[in-house]
């Protein structure tokens, strides 16, 4: 299953709350204003690192520019996809869960 | 692949309808057909022939409508949200059809994926 | 219902639909019952999660008169006339929120985060609102 | 007291446009005045006379058009935030009018108070 | 000021960052999707129960009924008021906030 | 602008506006702008607050083209023009976010969190979006 989660981890606990139902398989994309959650440093940022381990975690690169999030602000690990990596992500998962 | 698309939220207000339509685009030029895009909620408001935003804005009406003749898109409103919300025939942009939500439920059982988005 | 019928694709998918909204406050409750109802007709293997603020949904006393809103929660008793059992509501959002289980309309599996984790992870199409 | 009203979101989706209508409802009740209600963001599709909700929900736009008869409110769709998002002239509810910003500025200076109503 | 907020604070970071901008003066109404935060016995409950020594909580009583949270489930010292008891609270303050 | 200066009443009330929210995924900054530009004709005494996710509106590296927005940052180097100058930034809000002052695209006062709320305590009218 891939996850979108596209709040800001700042305003609304949906990260959180999505991060805590990731099953075997599942994987994470940021959009929009989700991508905040992807800044190295802070306390998102944290949470989404103590996740990579399990899960991997992506983000949408015109999302980032968009918020002017450079690369090197960005969690290591997380990776950098455009639109054509999210369809890709989309055709590789069963399913697609959006966090709205 | 078969992929449907859901848009929960209107033009310019939120930026689902702009990540459906560059996702869409993304799909298409990959090659993936995009069956439907269901349009519920305030989405129903990407739909309205009267939008008139300023010049040097995106025009989303228009482009959806254009993806739509281009790729034979099926872009549906959803009747019940649209009618709470005063989009009817006629202020329906062109290539949006007007009908229930049987098929939000249909696209959901004949694309291989179905992608939702919202607020 | 015809629609379904006239639709069947002989397909069975899983669908689920994600409530983690508060009803009220926003329409998408109301709009995603409606979807819901439709779902039934088509023949699909259909399960309702309610987690987050969605659990609010079922609290039986709700009663929106004096905002001049109709009370659309005893719709969830009818999901079961359509054969939509399968009610899944998390008992950490409830245990949250003050929600007991004995405040909900309409019976449900009460299961815990983890569970939840796999019914979504089971499913071909999630809805969310 | 002369109470000036802002609404930021559009009719059904959010309770915003339910509230602000409580709320004059009650300071006209008692003796208020509601000096002008403004409609910004999504809270210009309030003024669509499209609109057409089920028999047994509230007629939002309706009710904002009968208020503003009854006690002779200004309600202020603004211009920019409707040409955008398809409310138009032929389009507009009674009551309502289209103008500019400036009349939510004016609000603020000459009302009492002014109450904001959004998402 | 009289600051209101309309945000579940189970979904929403609001109603904390309204509590921690009081000054001398102000007041809090809670109404739509805020009243939940009213709801004894929760963490955001608490939160409410900490604030209520230097600043008065209202909450408003037809969103409360709306959602089926019974005056005994409110915070104790929280005021339940109706619109009538809203337009009155604008009056008595000297300018209204919304935490959007 | 004779738009303000016809409606000119004497009254010079001390207006603020508080940005909480993030830009792009929502219009709210964008349409909190342009009434910002609109008051600043009726020769009020215009404050902004940012905060919370408001302070993401200021970034000066933002860049929307990808997504098919215009980038609007640019515009708060205007309000100068209009004479709204005072803009202020929450610390904590800054610090949260990992977002350094030196990222923004305007000068402001940076304040700490006890200091916006006595910013906000003496307005006359608030506006939010």
């Amino acid at each position: 299953m891939l996850h979108t989660v596209n709040k800001s981890p700042f305003a609304s606990l949906t990260l959180t709350q999505c991060l805590n139902h990731l099953a075997p398989g599942a994987a994470v994309l940021l959009i929009e204003d989700g991508v905040y959650g992807a800044t190295a440093g802070t306390g998102a940022g944290t949470q989404i690192a103590s996740c990579l381990g399990r899960f991997p975690v992506y983000v949408l690169g015109p999302d980032l520019e968009a918020r002017g999030i450079s690369h090197n602000q960005v969690v290591e690990g997380v990776v950098t996809v455009d639109y054509a990596g999210f369809v890709k992500l989309v055709v590789e998962h069963d399913a697609v869960q959006s966090w709205l | 692949m078969k992929i449907g698309i859901l848009v929960n939220e209107g033009p310019y207000t939120h930026q689902a309808s702009d990540s459906a339509y560059q996702f869409a685009v993304a799909a298409l030029k990959v090659g993936h057909g995009v069956h439907r895009v269901f349009f519920y909620h305030d989405g129903v408001y990407n739909g309205s022939s009267l939008t008139d935003p300023p010049r040097d804005d995106r025009q989303i009406a228009d482009r959806w409508s254009k993806l739509a003749a281009q790729h034979e898109i099926d872009l549906v409103v959803c009747v019940a949200a649209a009618l709470r919300r005063g989009i009817r025939d006629q202020n329906l942009a062109p290539g949006f059809r007007i009908s229930g939500l049987g098929q939000l439920v249909e696209s959901g059982i004949q694309a291989d994926r179905l992608v939702v988005f919202g607020d | 219902m015809s629609e379904g019928d006239g639709e069947a694709t002989g397909l069975v998918k899983k669908f689920l639909f994600v409530n983690r909204k508060a009803p009220y406050g926003t329409i998408y409750a109301l709009e995603a019952l409606e979807v819901v109802l439709i779902s039934a007709a088509f023949d699909q293997d259909v399960s309702l999660a309610f987690l987050d603020d969605g659990v609010y949904q079922l609290v039986s006393a709700n009663n929106p008169a004096g905002i001049g809103m109709k009370n659309f929660s005893p719709t969830y008793r009818a999901l079961e006339d359509y054969d939509v059992t399968k009610l899944y509501v998390e008992r950490e959002s409830l245990a949250e929120r003050g929600v007991s289980e004995d405040a909900l309309i309409v019976p449900v599996t009460v299961v815990g985060r983890a569970e939840m984790g796999k019914v979504m992870a089971a499913q071909d199409v999630v809805l969310s609102f």
